[in-house]
């Protein structure tokens, strides 16, 4: 009787929903569902950029089609076999749900027609001609991870194809499977038999409910969990200095932006918004938070494709006043900037610096639920929040941060830029062109000159890039992450 | 001259306001004879002075600005130059608690005024008037009654937003069905006193009974309970702060400080803990005074005098 | 001698849950002349107090009429000032008669007030301390509160409460009865003084068969809310005709051994008001009962001397 | 007395449809997109809006609230938004939780306060009454999360006395669910280093928990001892030669007893509301968290339930109070 | 009647710590009761009367304290011996006490029966069903009607009366040598309370126990006791008999008091003047003094001894002492007469 590898990991899970892969759409959730279905395709262990084989062995792209040839031998583990009509069901599953996590797909025109199972192939129709690497991306993410069909029909409420059933079980072709979730509790994975890559070498993964981090940290160096999954800046040191744990840091491609209002005065005025973007000394900010992030100036991450890493407007207060006293406002004016909760630090500096300047700021530091609302509906002055890309491609970033035609509510995308009320039809002209570039180095340029001008006319400054801190047991091993938050578990080894 | 005539003017004003509120000098003599009798009163008593002090001079005392940001000084730990030492963003802690002082008497003074006056005139009215009044005042407290007062509080807050304001309000909402309560007991049981009763042989309108007669008495006794909850509103108020729906950064809230703080129990654990112990005092100093007004309030155990 | 108040089948039923009444008073007829002490015993709860409310209209009755200087003033709802201000009360209890927490100036002076009697507040206190001075007390007490006062005082004050409004008739209800015994003489003899000093009409209530012998000119004697025997305070005393009278005189406790006579230990307790006993109130108790009649027929007040009532089928 | 009971009821449903009514209202007031947040913030608004329809989000609020009250007749409070279950579903699980914990906290409680109570009023202003003072206020003094982390500090970090917080150890699942409650349905299956590890998991929120309520009850315990001690019929069963265990127990504390049972049921009220803060602290899974969590995330129908049911708790304490007032005190009758 | 000393206070002072200081309630209180007899104990609220008999079973409450004396009760100094002495061999078996208000004074919680029951349990080592049959035998004793209701029923659903017969058959259960009873009827009304005291007198020559009745009622004791003490302000002024008392009072007190009794109309009531003293400023020497209308320079200095007017009549003043030196007793004998006769014409 060999004695079970167990792994325990001690993580906040209040904010996964739901582990079905056409839903779940947290960072939390995306990690473990990684783990539980396969993908088509999927990155190396530890990059964001270069794609491997999934669940697809190998795919072809002709125009606004795409077609992957699905590996032989698969299985679920529950024993049936992986087939090209289980990842077309899984597919066309995610389009017809249209959960959260959904456009991912249906942003390329995808619908459940243009998806088609042929022999051991799987064809998919897009509107337009995507740019592959953009496709590939977000074909890597976790919503298309496939499930097993006879068991989400067989599940079929109402027509919600197993939705209910799978968001606390799993039939996956994964390392892993899902074995038990007791919410706010813990979650129970354990090896699945059948799965076809790397044999793992860990019999179970247990994840627990740890929502405070300082409780993760106790409870890491009193050696009841293997892994804390988030961690403070403050306290690496900690880690660092005990004996038998080590840390493990990440970039991601997460970021903490600033934001005003495009439409109301002031911030309407752009001599204004340079004013407010020179007065905030990111560095400080950087510092408050106990460093270990990364600095940061413009929406597309460190480490992504077409990265600029100038500073059009940077920190200046003399400057800043200036464009005050030029803009007519010589003794600033008062503003509110709201903020939510986990950015409270983040917030009390900024407006330290504002104040120095002579903006008067109230900070208002609420329930994020609450701040989304107001936000969704243009209401708010001041913003700062976070912002993390669905799959590495600076298409994730630009829309949301620079694409608005309108700020009415006719507007397509109702993302950031139109949250903050500001529509530059430049900028909106230069993201949807970038899209459709099918050269590499052309993009590239479409994309520098987009940032630039975004840093010195738009309404954003970026804060800082974000970094996952983890506390591990010396005995966990090749604990691999990359910038989107993803971890093949089957790698992971583990020490007696 | 004259000013020696004032002089005299304002002797003999001394002296006949002694006389005629001889009773209340002797009250009060006989007061501070009690609390001084009772060690745990003083201590308690002692606690709010200084809280009281505290936020009074806060700007003399304070070594630091409360909210001055020194990013190159963060959480340095109790030294000669901090003696608490300094939080996330370099600021001196104890200059926080001190000025916390303020903001936490202020909450305590402020939810009073609300529920004071509010609790007297409700309870005052369906005591007296009973009936339906009664009836519709009583059901709707038994209805806020109902709510654990924390979760309560909660659902306001988060409904009207955080902020210093409204945590005062949610509290006070939560609050002043206890003040009607009493208030509504104590005129039911003095409306049939035989007191009353007199006063209504004189001739007296009930306006004037209700007003000169019941009143003052259920003032007094509702004074003496709220100082027994004036530990409680500071700790549901620090309770609020912790869970994110009261006071805003930068105030130095004890509760606020302890939430943020609390990353921080370990490796810097005098970012949670003073703020922490400030709330511990302040609440215990109030309990202790409170529980010894109400000892010394009591005529039960104030007799001697029979 | 001119009528001042005239009492008319008077009754008082306090509602007690749903369908039961506590008959407190139950058909009280007797009229009292001005300038009279009209002294009304019975043990507690027999009615006393609830009758002396009535008197003065503090509350209603149930049925009957009172007739105050020929006006019936039962059909009033709220009594006009001047009424009010001439009929006062005097509570047994003074501990909780005075108000805790006014002082004694207040407390005297609030009638005053209500009713304009001084223009100023100057004027207030002057009369106040007259008053004080009147009762005995010194202007110290003006801004006492009751609890520094003794037992006699605070019982000084309440009697100093009700005559500054200058009233014609008040009831003082059991006076001394919480008041040691030297004190009480003390409070006695100011209540007599005082009623030469203003003409007063008193009704005094109380359970002590020798206080009202010595204080008033005429007594009723109730028992569970009915007269039993009501004439002049000599007449009894010397005949008591009733067996309720006679067993509770038997048994006052004498200083003096000449006159102790055999006690007459009436058996039993006195019965609930709920419901109290059909026909005779007192036959559940009665050392002297004749029969069934006693049990059946509630006993007319009938006048079997002069000016002396007898309710008791002894007499039919 | 069935007719006490029966007005005590209607009162009862009264307080509960005033509560859910004001919830209700509350939780609807908030300017907020609950929906937007579950969604997470790269949702687009389209999705957004089909899923408020899909909740009846965009409804007038009239309309709202009577499709509500409909549904909380048959117990049923909607989906959460936060778990995609049926609320009720969801109260089942974390109810019993929380139910585990406020019981051995108000067995601490009741143990401890009781106890000390009474020695502090039988020794009054002696140093035994000011040392229970001063322990019992501390316990009302300290604002429950904090007391929570200075326990995971010491206690567990330091001592290893306590574990740091869930309802179980990691590699120890759950017993099968009959009453939810870890520590009954252990030992109804026969688990019993399941029942010993839930009862571990169990102490530290039960103590901070039981403190608090120690205190109150402590409070309460000595006032009304103090009084009862200086009842006539108190030094009548001295006078009796009774021995002074027989008075304080037999005599002083049967009477004493009433407002101490009173403060018990108010306890058990308070003791929901620490719960909110002991169970974040603790991550322990059960109502208290649930309903910040729920308020946090503004998951209306998961906040109205679970508040719902806390308060319903709440009063029925309160009537079971009133109720049991009647075996312990001839006097009360109905 | 044996005249064995049952119990002697010897120079008993008590004290109660209070804010307002210390009120010195007893005085160096002396007193003497013999075996079997009935002795009243009579004076204004607040002179000590309680406070003595609680001090006999050493009951005497928080802040009081017994400062000095000796009570000697069957020659044994019940202030030397232990709590548990006193609890396990005194109270309850030797000595027992009725109170003033017996509803008050019965636990509500408890059944009447239980409590009956439980003092026989706890004295007389009886079993609980013994204990039972006594009980009721004890109710039928007080006159109670349906006893076995009775006992089944709590304090509140009883009247005064019956509760003070149930206090009365408690505190006789276990035939105490002294009974103490405080003020046992001052609460009742007049017919009941007579009926209450004639049980107590049949009971007590039944058990031939010896009782000290308090009251502030002289006319009781005269009615009921053999001998009384006469207490003002924590000092005893005056012990005689009854007749000695009522036909021979010596105290200006004592005098005061039989003065101020209503009992004839055509007499002045006469008033003490002045109030009771505070007991924590009392007068100095004499307590009386102040109120006395025949103060003498040195009553205000020193206390007066207490002085032998007769056998068995003692008293504490100063003008007896001069009289007696001056041996012109007519002359008091003649101011009392005036009064007695006074008193008897009307009858
Ligand atoms: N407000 C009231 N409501 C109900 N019952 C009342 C009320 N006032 C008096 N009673 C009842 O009426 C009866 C007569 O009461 P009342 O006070 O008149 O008696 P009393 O002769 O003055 O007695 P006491 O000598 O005790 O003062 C009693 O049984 C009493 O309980
Ligand atoms: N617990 C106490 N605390 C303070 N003083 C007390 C206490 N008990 C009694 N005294 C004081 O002791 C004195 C004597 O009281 P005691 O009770 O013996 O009077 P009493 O003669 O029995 O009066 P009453 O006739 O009112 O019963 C009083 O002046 C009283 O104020
Ligand atoms: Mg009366
Ligand atoms: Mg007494």
């Amino acid at each position: 009787y060999a004695a079970e590898k167990v792994m325990v990991i001690g993580m906040n899970t209040s904010p996964i929903v739901s582990l079905d892969p056409a839903k779940a759409y947290e960072f939390e959730g995306s990690w473990i569902l990684d783990n539980v279905y396969d993908k088509l395709v999927r990155f190396k262990p530890g990059s964001a950029s270069e794609i491997e084989p999934g669940i697809a062995e190998s795919w072809e792209f002709s125009g606004n089609n795409i077609t992957f040839t699905i590996r032989d031998g698969a299985k679920f583990s529950n024993g049936d076999p992986v087939d090209a009509e289980a990842v077309a069901y899984s597919l066309k599953r995610v389009v017809k749900l249209a959960q959260a996590p959904s456009w991912v797909i249906t942003q390329f025109g995808v619908t459940e027609d243009s998806i088609k199972a042929i022999g051991n192939k799987v064809q998919i129709i897009m509107d337009k001609a995507y740019s592959p690497s953009l496709v590939l991306s977000c074909m890597t993410y976790s919503v298309t991870g496939t499930v097993n069909p006879k068991v989400a029909e067989e599940h079929n409420v109402e027509g919600d194809m197993g939705m209910a059933y799978l968001t606390e079980n799993s039939v996956g072709s994964g390392p892993y499977k899902l074995v038990s979730w007791e919410r706010n509790q813990k979650l129970l994975f354990e090896v699945n038999e059948n799965y076809w890559g790397t044999k793992p070498e860990i019999d179970k993964i247990i994840i627990i409910d740890v929502p405070e981090s300082s409780s993760q940290l106790l409870q890491l160096k009193g050696g009841t969990i293997d892994v804390a999954w988030n961690l403070e800046h403050d306290q690496i040191p900690d880690v660092e200095k005990t004996k038998g744990v080590y840390t493990l840091s990440k970039p991601q491609f997460k970021l903490i932006y600033f934001g005003m209002n495009g439409q109301t005065p002031p911030t309407d005025n752009v001599l204004v918004r340079r004013a407010v973007k020179s007065a905030i000394d990111v560095e400080a900010v950087i510092k408050a938070v106990g460093g270990g992030v990364t600095e940061l100036h413009t929406f597309i991450p460190k480490g992504m494709f077409a990265y600029y890493d100038g500073e059009e407007v940077p920190y200046n207060p003399e400057k800043a006043k200036e464009l005050l006293a030029e803009a007519g406002y010589p003794n600033g004016f008062e503003i509110t900037l709201t903020v939510p909760d986990f950015l409270s630090t983040e917030g009390t500096v900024v407006k330290s610096y504002l104040e120095q300047v002579g903006i008067k700021t109230n900070l208002e530091v609420i329930a994020y639920t609450t701040l989304l609302g107001k936000y969704r509906e243009q209401g708010l002055e001041l913003v700062m929040a976070r912002w993390g890309a669905d799959y590495a491609d600076p298409d994730a970033n630009a829309k949301p941060f620079a694409h608005c035609r309108t700020t009415s509510d006719e507007a397509t995308i109702k993302q950031l830029a139109w949250r903050n009320a500001y529509a530059n039809p430049e900028f909106t002209d230069m993201v949807e062109k970038a899209a459709f570039i099918q050269d590499r180095d052309e993009r590239e340029k479409v994309y520098l000159e987009l940032q630039k001008k975004w840093q010195s006319d738009g309404i954003f400054k970026i804060l800082y890039q974000m970094t996952i801190q983890l506390g591990l047991n010396d005995r966990v091993g090749n604990f691999i992450l990359n910038e989107l938050t993803q971890t093949p578990w089957e790698l992971i080894t583990l020490k007696d | 001259m004259v000013s020696n005539l004032a002089k005299e003017n304002l002797q003999n004003w001394i002296v006949s306001w002694g006389k005629r509120h001889s009773s209340e000098i002797s009250d009060f003599k006989e007061t501070v004879y009690l609390i001084k009798k009772s060690p745990l009163t003083m201590v308690g008593l002692a606690v709010i002075l200084i809280l009281i002090i505290m936020a009074i001079f806060a700007p003399y005392i304070a070594p630091y600005d409360p909210v001055a940001m020194h990013l190159d000084n963060r959480l340095a730990p109790p030294s000669k130059a901090h003696l608490l030492g300094t939080d996330e963003l370099g600021r001196d802690i104890l200059s926080r608690i001190i000025y916390g002082a303020g903001v936490a008497l202020k909450i305590v003074l402020i939810v009073l005024a609300i529920d004071l006056p509010l609790g007297i005139l409700l309870g005052l009215a369906a005591g007296y008037f009973g009936g339906w009044i009664d009836e519709i005042i009583m059901r709707i407290a038994d209805i806020f009654m109902a709510f654990p007062r924390l979760i309560l509080a909660m659902a306001i807050g988060t409904a009207l937003g955080p902020s210093l304001r409204n945590t005062m309000i949610a509290i006070a909402l939560t609050m002043w069905p206890v003040y009607a309560r009493l208030a509504r007991g104590e005129t039911l049981s003095i409306k049939e006193r035989t007191f009353i009763e007199a006063e209504r042989a004189l001739g007296t309108s009930n306006f004037r009974i209700l007003v000169f007669n019941i009143l003052p008495i259920c003032v007094s006794t509702l004074i003496v309970r709220a100082t027994l909850d004036m530990g409680n509103i500071i700790r549901i108020a620090a309770g609020m702060s912790f869970l994110g729906l009261g006071a805003q950064p930068p105030t130095p809230d004890w509760g606020l400080m302890v939430s943020t703080g609390r990353n921080f129990l370990i490796n810097q654990w005098w970012v949670p803990t003073f703020p922490g112990f400030a709330i511990l005092l302040a609440v215990f100093g109030f309990n202790l005074l409170g529980d010894g007004i109400r000892d010394i309030s009591d005529p039960y155990l104030r007799r001697g005098r029979q | 001698m001119e009528e001042l108040i005239q009492l008319k089948e008077i009754k008082k039923y306090f509602p007690w849950k749903k369908y039961k009444y506590v008959k407190a008073v139950d058909g009280v007829s007797l009229s009292i002349n001005k300038r009279d002490i009209f002294g009304l015993v019975g043990e507690s709860g027999s009615g006393k107090t609830t009758l002396g409310r009535m008197m003065i209209h503090l509350i209603d009755s149930t049925s009957g009429s009172i007739f105050y200087k020929g006006k019936d003033i039962t059909k009033i709802k709220k009594l006009e000032k001047n009424l009010r201000r001439n009929m006062q009360i005097v509570f047994q209890d003074p501990y909780s008669s005075l108000h805790p927490r006014k002082k004694i100036k207040d407390i005297i002076g609030s009638g005053l007030r209500t009713h304009n009697l001084v223009r100023s507040e100057g004027e207030l206190v002057t009369k106040i301390e007259q008053f004080l001075n009147l009762v005995g007390m010194g202007e110290e007490h003006l801004y006492r509160y009751p609890h520094e006062l003794s037992g006699g005082q605070r019982q000084r004050i309440a009697i100093a409460r009700a005559l500054i409004l200058n009233p014609e008739f008040v009831v003082l209800d059991e006076p001394t009865s919480s008041l040691d015994v030297s004190v009480q003489a003390e409070i006695l003899n100011l209540l007599k003084k005082l009623r030469e000093e203003f003409d007063l009409t008193y009704v005094f209530i109380t359970h002590d068969l020798y206080l009202a012998r010595i204080i008033t000119e005429k007594i009723a004697i109730m028992y569970l809310g009915k007269i039993m025997e009501y004439g002049d305070t000599e007449s009894i005393f010397k005949n008591p005709l009733h067996p309720y009278t006679e067993a509770l005189f038997s048994v006052i406790p004498k200083l003096d051994p000449q006159k102790r006579t055999k006690k007459i230990i009436l058996k039993g307790e006195i019965p609930s008001p709920f419901d109290p006993p059909l026909g005779c109130r007192f036959h559940t108790r009665c050392m002297k009962k004749i029969g069934e009649i006693c049990e059946k027929v509630s006993p007319p007040l009938k006048e079997v001397e002069e000016k002396h009532f007898v309710s008791c089928h002894l007499y039919d | 007395m069935l007719k006490y009971v029966i007005k005590r009821l209607i009162l009862f449903v009264i307080v509960i449809f005033g509560v859910v009514t004001i919830t209700f209202f509350i939780s609807h007031v908030i300017p907020a997109d609950p929906v937007g947040a579950i969604l997470g913030e790269n949702a687009p608004q389209e999705l957004v809006e089909k899923m408020e329809r899909q909740l009846g989000l965009d409804l007038p609020l009239g309309q709202q609230y009577t499709r509500y009250l409909k549904g909380l007749i048959n117990w049923n409070f909607g989906i959460s938004l936060r778990t995609q279950k049926q609320v009720s579903e969801d109260l089942r699980v974390y109810f019993p939780a929380t139910m585990e914990l406020a019981f051995l906290a108000l067995f601490i409680a009741i143990i401890l306060g009781i106890s000390i109570g009474v020695i502090s009023a039988v020794k009054r202003n002696q140093w035994q009454d000011n040392a229970s003072r001063v322990f019992s206020l501390v316990g009302i003094s300290m604002p429950a999360f904090w007391l929570g982390l200075l326990f995971i500090l010491i206690l567990y970090y330091h001592l290893g006395l306590i574990p740091a917080g869930g309802r179980l150890s990691p590699h120890i699942s759950p017993p099968p669910m009959v009453s939810g409650l870890y520590l009954l349905d252990s030992l109804i299956a026969g688990q019993f280093r399941t029942f010993w590890d839930a009862l571990y998991h169990l102490l530290g929120p039960a103590l901070v928990l039981g403190w608090i309520q120690t205190a109150y009850i402590c409070r309460v315990t000595r006032s009304s001892m103090l009084e009862v001690l200086n009842e006539e019929y108190i030094r009548t069963a001295r006078v009796k030669g009774l021995r002074e265990r027989v008075v304080i127990f037999k005599h002083a504390f049967r009477n004493a007893s009433i407002p101490i049972l009173t403060m018990i049921g108010i306890s058990f009220g308070y003791m929901l509301e620490g719960s909110v803060l002991t169970e974040t602290v603790f991550g322990y899974p059960g109502l208290g968290r649930y309903a910040v969590n729920s308020f946090l995330s503004l998951d209306l129908n998961a906040v109205i339930g679970s508040v719902t049911l806390i308060a319903i708790c709440y009063a029925l304490s309160n009537l079971i109070v009133d109720l049991l007032y009647a075996a312990l005190d001839p006097r009360i009758k109905y | 009647m044996a005249e064995e000393i049952l119990l002697e206070i010897k120079d008993l002072r008590v004290n109660f710590y209070t804010y307002r200081g210390v009120v010195k309630a007893l005085n160096g209180v002396n007193l003497k009761i013999y075996e079997g007899e009935f002795f009243g104990l009579v004076g204004e609220t607040g002179c000590g009367k309680s406070v003595t008999a609680s001090a006999v079973l050493n009951l005497v409450q928080n802040p009081g304290k017994i400062e000095e004396g000796e009570i000697l009760f069957k020659q044994k100094n019940l202030l030397k011996m232990s709590e548990k002495e006193i609890r396990e061999k005194i109270r309850g078996k030797e000595i027992t006490m009725i109170m003033q208000y017996p509803i008050a004074a019965l636990n509500p919680v408890i059944n009447n029966g239980d409590q009956i029951a439980e003092a026989l349990i706890a004295n007389k080592n009886m079993n609980e069903s013994e204990a039972r049959k006594r009980t009721i035998e004890l109710l039928k004793e007080v006159n109670i009607p349906q006893p076995e209701k009775i006992a089944r029923q709590f304090p509140h659903q009883l009247s005064g009366g019956m509760a003070q017969r149930v206090m009365i058959a408690m505190m006789l259960s276990t035939e105490p040598s002294l009974l103490i009873a405080d003020e046992p009827t001052t609460a009742l009304d007049v017919s009941i309370q007579a009926q209450v005291l004639s049980l107590l007198k049949d009971l007590i020559s039944k058990h031939r126990a010896t009782v000290l009745l308090i009251t502030h009622d002289l006319s009781v004791v005269a009615e009921t006791c053999s001998r009384v003490g006469v207490m003002y302000a924590g000092d005893m002024v005056e012990i005689g008999t009854v007749d000695q008392i009522i036909n021979n009072p010596q105290h200006p007190y004592t005098k005061g008091l039989i003065k101020a009794i209503p009992s004839d109309r055509s007499k002045e009531l006469v008033e003490i003047r002045g109030s009771v003293p505070d007991l924590v400023n009392p007068p100095s020497g004499c307590r009386f003094h102040p109120r006395c209308d025949y103060t003498k320079p040195i009553c205000k200095k020193e206390k007066p001894q207490v002085l032998q007017v007769e056998k068995e009549h003692v008293t504490a003043c100063f003008l007896y002492e001069e009289s007696r030196n001056k041996k012109s007793k007519e002359e008091y004998a003649g101011e009392y007469k005036g009064g007695a006769n006074g008193r008897t014409d009307s009858a």
